[in-house]
């Protein structure tokens, strides 16, 4: 039991890294995208193919699959962000099927429908970090997400964050604030794509083998049902919804009725959650993080009273 | 806003105390089998059909008894088609619900994720229907009744090259595991006879819609067409087909032994011939089975859904003997000699692959007619018995 | 077969693949037009009209052998279907959009996602995953002109498209119910100071919305099946199949929805683009088309007021 | 030269012409009106010079540079910053970070652009506080200093519009465009709203508003421009455009709350 919660957890890793993503494209600078699972997919097949092909150590295709995720969005997002928000979210729907289209025809280098086995396991220093033994794998995991969490949060926190905010509220009045309303556009997006490209090396390295069956749309709309869960514009929520969605997901294993309870229940609750979330608590569970400007705040209450001081 | 955390915590918590509950409840005197299939998205159909089969022969070993007077029960795990998910369920089954043995994954991608666990954690998988002939060269606990791709690929290009006289194919295939591993398995020994495979079209799964590869198809100098697919889609090609006025022959594998393609697909199935599992004709085993099942689920079982009847019965039969030892279960697996199943006479090879001889059928009006099994010998295929 | 007669053969194909696009994208164009979202659950919608009608069009019939009575079930059943789905579109957007309508504009997108969940897994779970036979309600046999090879269904699927597209633009143009769907898509809010109830309006254009699916349903299960994800792809491709003829134009939907058909019959068939792009190719489209004429073909130009 | 000017500038919109060839002026230090009937093309006139509109023919030119088809983010970083007819404030965001946006291409201090965004992303609360203190200078000019904390979306209406101004100000234009800034207020706040103007004016920048207030116009504009049907029928002083013939014809009549300036 304890095992099975333990293996959730890895997978709401893997989900809150793509949320991350999804909440900085969604929730900051408001463009709905529904590609997920193609950064997702280009992320895994990077270390698959890496790994396998080419004997590369995990490390080295981390990155590579994180820049290679951030160029698809660039190029991705280059013709397609000036779209508004359901044309975007159709695009970008679009462009993750091309995706999967890809890795299922391009059999020399994906192996087609078969998908890549055998990947080799994580190391560090000469450790391996075997799926099989969870807790190490797990606590990987947890180190990166933070790491992750950590630099979105500051991005948000900086100017960009402000000028994304901007984009999401008023693209026009932003773009007449000296904002380069394209390329926040294209960078949100990159880095939303290059987090869930890491998702997909983590997932490859989880399971040890790829195929094209696991990047399909499903994929992007449970990671958009997260950050809508957790609340939009807000890190942490959306780490929450991964957990909670992930909870849900495996809910019918968890309680041991996978039996009685139909397998499409999954699936309509998830449908109802939307539908709820939607009616009754738009912002989601958490809600949207204000802008926290206390420090700056403090700091000129404090220029203040001195100049005041100075004056008498 | 707290007020709704809380609510979500407490669902949480609920939930938590819930499952703790539901796993706790181990009676001893349970055998717990796990089947992991596509039970929704895309596949859906095919890991539905194979669910039901085990089911079906738990609950008839349960009505006579159970084994050694334990009570067998069935989890089974949905993997949406997803080997992710289908690796998740592999654990769940193995660690959690500590069940001794496991029915499936379904699909050859989730049998490539679920065949490196399965083997760490020392719990045999028997696989209805991963065909692709690497699935069971994975590990020692990996297993299947389903024969592989080679064979019944081998078997097919042969039949159609030497028995059938055919020189030159056309091949519409799906772009999914089970359907590219026929297709190429086929290819290799046609060719390696000599023959010449002169188009190949694919489609998407989920596609409907084939007048284009068809149109495409019917003006090659193919003599027939070989789709190696699943149920539904072959239902509509050959369908479209005959609206197209294509008059090649169709070749098929063992995707067509469902009686769906004949209530889909009607008297647009005349004259295919597929490969699929031989059977002994004298038994009424196969009209037993079929009966029963259409009988239990209101809709007949396909090829899968009877491999995965045989597989359970197999795996009870073995429990039976060896007890609930997973290392047990798994060496009585590896060790079963001519058990006589639905499929006729069952026997694995070192690898766990399926020893069987291919059948021949070949489809006349609305009914399929059973040709013969078949092997290869020496290059040639020969006719068993 | 000569080059000539393969080149019609697949302008046919392509023409009946149109046919089916623009027919639902008929649908998608009017509740697009009105309440400017897309409807992800559109495509489900019409999964439940075609098991509508099945059961229908099967109750009916009986056992009946084919002839004309076939003919008449099928129509009764259409009719039964549309009137269903009509309710159920009502339903959906009264319960799960319009709450939504006043919020952003991310929320009605996200719970039609949510609403498209529902009704495909819920029928999955209802009448299983097996596709179901749909019976052609006529004698379907295919006719040969010269080398082409049509089948009366095929035509069937053009003259229902073209019919439904001259009444729905009769209604549209014609009637005062039209013409305040016209007015309540143009702008809401006025429509509602000029004494136009909007919100029955814009219930009114689901129902429409959702019967057009219906048909549309019923008319690719003769051919496609039914089946619980039948919709979804194909919803899909309707909407680029909108959105190129330009949204909330019906004439525009009928020419997106051809244009769609033959330019993935032909993008395979004669450019050469590998079968497994397929899918592709309407995205790519619509891409294209939202850079060079985000208004769609034909489409009237709208420009944000600054 | 003067400090802005436009020459025969038109725009078409699908054969209609929305200005037609308008050679428009400012002067330096002057608070320019722009005038005219709904419709006469003067938010077209504006949306063309700051980059959110490219004109069809003709060219625009800031001090002394040819800045025609510039994008709106680089017209404003030149200096040029504008306020919208219907206020466009973002509105889920605090009213300093409102103002704070329009500090946003002056933070950070290195002229290398990666350096740049490397620091100031190390930098984060370094740089957040210097913004934050000369975003402060413009909401105390407004006297806002203490809704700093509420949503843009929650100040009544005559606030929202000073808060605009504040947030363009907070780009350091030398040129300033007001796209009715009167529009809704009453007498007393127009009041105001002139005193606050002047004030722009007095701390250096130049500004140009369209107004239908034509009391505001009259009182405080060095030099009015009028355009009717997208053509500029008169330029002068408040007293010259008020004898000014044409412009009498094309006002006679007309109701001046009609409906809202089309493009």
């Amino acid at each position: 039991m304890l095992n099975f919660f333990i293996l959730i957890l890895i997978y709401t890793c893997i989900y809150a890294f793509m949320s991350l993503g999804q909440n900085l494209i969604t929730g900051y600078s408001g463009m709905l995208s529904l590609c997920a699972a193609g950064f997702f997919a280009i992320g895994s097949y990077t270390t698959a193919i890496l790994t396998t092909s080419f004997g590369w150590s995990f490390w080295a295709t981390l990155p590579i699959a994180a820049l290679l995720s951030a160029l698809m969005g660039v190029l991705i997002g280059l013709p397609t962000l000036r779209l508004k928000g359901d044309y975007l979210a159709i695009a970008t729907l679009g462009f993750a099927e091309i995706v999967r289209n890809i890795i299922n025809n391009w059999d020399a280098l994906t192996n087609g429908p078969m998908g890549i086995q055998r990947i080799p396991m994580i190391t560090i220093f000469g450790i391996k970090i075997s799926p099989y033994q969870k807790y190490g794998f797990l606590l990987m995991e947890i180190i990166m997400l933070l790491i992750c969490w950590f630099l979105f949060e500051r991005l948000a926190s900086s100017r960009m964050g402000r000028a994304l905010e901007a984009i999401r509220e008023d693209e026009i009045a932003a773009n007449s604030m000296g904002i380069n309303v394209t390329k926040y556009k294209v960078v949100s997006f990159a880095l939303g794509a290059a987090v869930t490209g890491i998702a997909g090396c983590l997932q490859a390295e989880f399971t040890l083998s790829v195929s094209p069956g696991s990047y399909v749309f499903m994929v992007s709309i449970m990671v958009l049902c997260t950050v809508v869960l957790g609340g939009m514009g807000n890190f942490v929520a959306v780490i929450l919804g991964a957990f909670i969605i992930q909870f849900i997901s495996y809910l019918p294993q968890l309680i041991g009725l996978s039996n009685i309870i139909p397998a499409q229940a999954k699936q309509i609750i998830f449908g109802l959650i939307l539908v709820i979330m939607m009616i009754y608590r738009p912002q989601g569970i958490l809600g949207r993080k204000e802008r926290n400007n206390k420090k700056a705040e403090k700091n000129w209450l404090l220029n203040k009273k001195e100049a005041i001081n100075e004056h008498a | 806003m707290k007020k709704f955390l809380a609510i979500a915590l407490i669902a949480v918590v609920a939930m938590t105390a819930v499952f703790a509950n539901g796993s706790s409840e181990s009676a001893s005197s349970e055998i717990k089998i796990g089947f992991i299939g596509p039970l929704t998205g895309d596949y859906a159909n095919y890991g539905t059909l194979c669910r039901q089969a085990v089911q079906m022969a738990i609950d008839e070993c349960n009505a006579k008894g159970g084994v050694n007077g334990s009570t067998v029960k069935l989890i089974a795990e949905d993997s949406e088609g997803d080997p992710n998910k289908a690796y998740a369920a592999m654990e769940k089954l193995a660690n959690t619900d500590k069940v001794c043995a496991v029915v499936g994954p379904v699909l050859t991608g989730e049998a490539f994720s679920v065949g490196p666990i399965a083997c760490e954690l020392g719990v045999l998988a028997v696989t209805p229907s991963a065909s692709h002939k690497d699935v069971t060269n994975q590990g020692d606990y990996i297993f299947r009744t389903t024969p592989s791709d080679g064979l019944q690929g081998e078997v097919a290009g042969k039949y159609w090259y030497q028995i059938l006289g055919y020189r030159k194919l056309a091949v519409l295939y799906a772009k999914n595991d089970y359907s590219q591993g026929l297709y190429e398995g086929m290819k290799e020994a046609f060719e390696a006879d000599g023959g010449q495979v002169v188009a190949v079209e694919t489609f998407m799964v989920g596609d409907k819609d084939f007048k284009t590869q068809l149109t495409k198809l019917k003006n090659t100098d193919a003599e027939a067409i070989y789709i190696p697919d699943y149920t539904a889609e072959m239902a509509q090609i050959l369908e479209q087909a005959s609206q197209l006025g294509v008059d090649k022959p169709f070749l098929s594998g063992d995707g067509f032994l469902s009686e769906e393609i004949y209530q889909l697909a009607g008297e647009y199935t005349d004259g295919v011939v597929y490969t699929a599992s031989a059977q002994l004709e004298e038994t009424s085993l196969v009209k037993e089975f079929r009966d029963a099942y259409t009988a239990k689920w209101g809709i007949g079982p396909d090829s899968f859904a009877t491999n995965s009847y045989d597989a359970t019965n197999i795996l009870l039969s073995v429990i039976a003997k060896v007890g609930t030892d997973r290392k047990a279960i798994r060496d009585g697996f590896a060790a079963v000699k001519d058990y006589e199943g639905v499929n006729g006479t069952i026997n694995f090879a070192e690898n766990g692959d399926l020893v069987a001889y291919q059948g021949i059928y070949e489809v006349e009006g609305n009914t399929p007619k059973y040709v013969g099994a078949f092997k290869i010998e020496n290059g040639k295929v020969v006719k068993v018995n | 077969m000569g080059s000539v007669s393969l080149l019609f053969q697949h302008l046919m194909n392509g023409l009946t693949l149109g046919g089916i696009y623009a027919l639902i994208a008929l649908g998608y164009t009017m509740v697009y037009g009105i309440l400017k979202f897309i409807n992800f659950a559109h495509g489900d919608i019409l999964m439940v009209g075609a098991y509508i009608g099945l059961f229908a069009f099967d109750a009916l019939r009986g056992s009946s052998p084919l002839g004309p009575w076939w003919l008449v079930s099928f129509f009764i059943a259409m009719v039964i279907s549309m009137l269903g789905c009509a309710v159920l579109g009502m339903v959906i957007e009264k319960v799960a959009y319009k709450p939504l309508r006043k919020g952003s504009r991310l929320a009605p997108l996200l719970s039609a996602i949510g609403v498209s969940f529902i009704l495909s897994n819920g029928a999955a779970w209802m009448f299983g995953t097996h596709s179901r036979k749909f019976n052609y309600p006529f004698d379907n046999s295919p006719i040969h002109l010269g080398g082409v090879v049509v089948t009366p269904h095929q035509i069937l699927i053009l003259v229902v498209a073209i019919v439904m597209m001259v009444a729905l633009k009769l209604f549209v143009d014609k009637t005062k119910m039209g013409k305040a769907m016209r007015a309540t898509s143009l702008d809401g809010d006025t429509a509602k100071l000029m004494g136009i109830n909007s919100d029955m309006i814009i219930s009114l254009t689901f129902g429409i919305g959702s019967a057009l699916a219906a048909c549309g349903g019923m008319l690719i299960a003769l051919d496609y099946k039914v089946y619980a994800t039948m919709g979804t792809m194909v919803g899909l491709k309707a909407f680029v199949a909108a959105v190129v003829g330009g949204i909330g134009n019906i004439t525009g939907a009928m020419l997106g929805g051809f244009l769609l058909g033959l330019l993935e019959t032909f993008g395979v068939a004669v450019l050469g683009i590998p079968q497994g792009f397929k899918d592709a190719i309407a995205f790519a489209v619509l891409i294209l088309i939202l850079l060079l004429k985000p208004e769609g073909l034909l489409g009237k130009v709208e420009k944000e007021k600054v | 030269m003067s400090m802005l000017e436009t020459q025969a500038l038109t725009r078409e919109f699908g054969g209609v012409i929305a200005v037609n060839k308008v050679d428009f002026f400012v002067e330096k230090n002057m608070i320019t009106g722009l005038i005219g009937p709904n419709g006469a093309g003067k938010t077209t006139l504006f949306n063309n010079i700051t980059g959110l509109d490219t004109p069809t023919s003709g060219k625009v030119f800031f001090e002394g540079k040819e800045i025609t088809g510039t994008p709106a983010d680089r017209v404003c970083r030149l200096g040029i910053a504008r306020t919208f007819q219907n206020i466009r404030l973002f509105k889920e965001l605090s009213v300093i970070d409102n103002v704070m946006v329009g500090r946003h291409f002056h933070a950070g201090n290195s002229h290398n652009r990666t350096i740049q965004a490397i620091l100031s992303y190390l930098n984060v609360e370094k740089e957040e506080k210097k913004t934050y203190l000369d975003a402060m200078k413009w909401l105390e000019f407004f006297g806002l200093e203490n809704l700093r904390n509420e949503k843009a979306k929650n100040l009544p209406y005559g606030y929202q519009r000073e808060l605009e101004i504040a947030r363009a100000l907070a780009t350091e234009p030398r040129l300033l465009f007001l796209d009715e800034p009167a529009a809704g207020m009453n007498p007393q706040e127009t009041e105001d709203l002139m005193k606050t103007i002047r004030r722009i004016r007095d701390i250096g920048v130049t500004v140009v508003l369209i107004e239908h207030d034509m009391k505001l116009v009259m009182n405080i504009c060095d030099n009015i421009t009028v355009l009717n049907y997208g053509q500029k029928i008169a330029q002068g002083t408040a007293m010259e455009i008020q004898s000014n013939p044409a412009v009498i014809e094309a006002y006679l009549g007309k109701d001046e709350d009609e409906e809202d300036d089309e493009e």
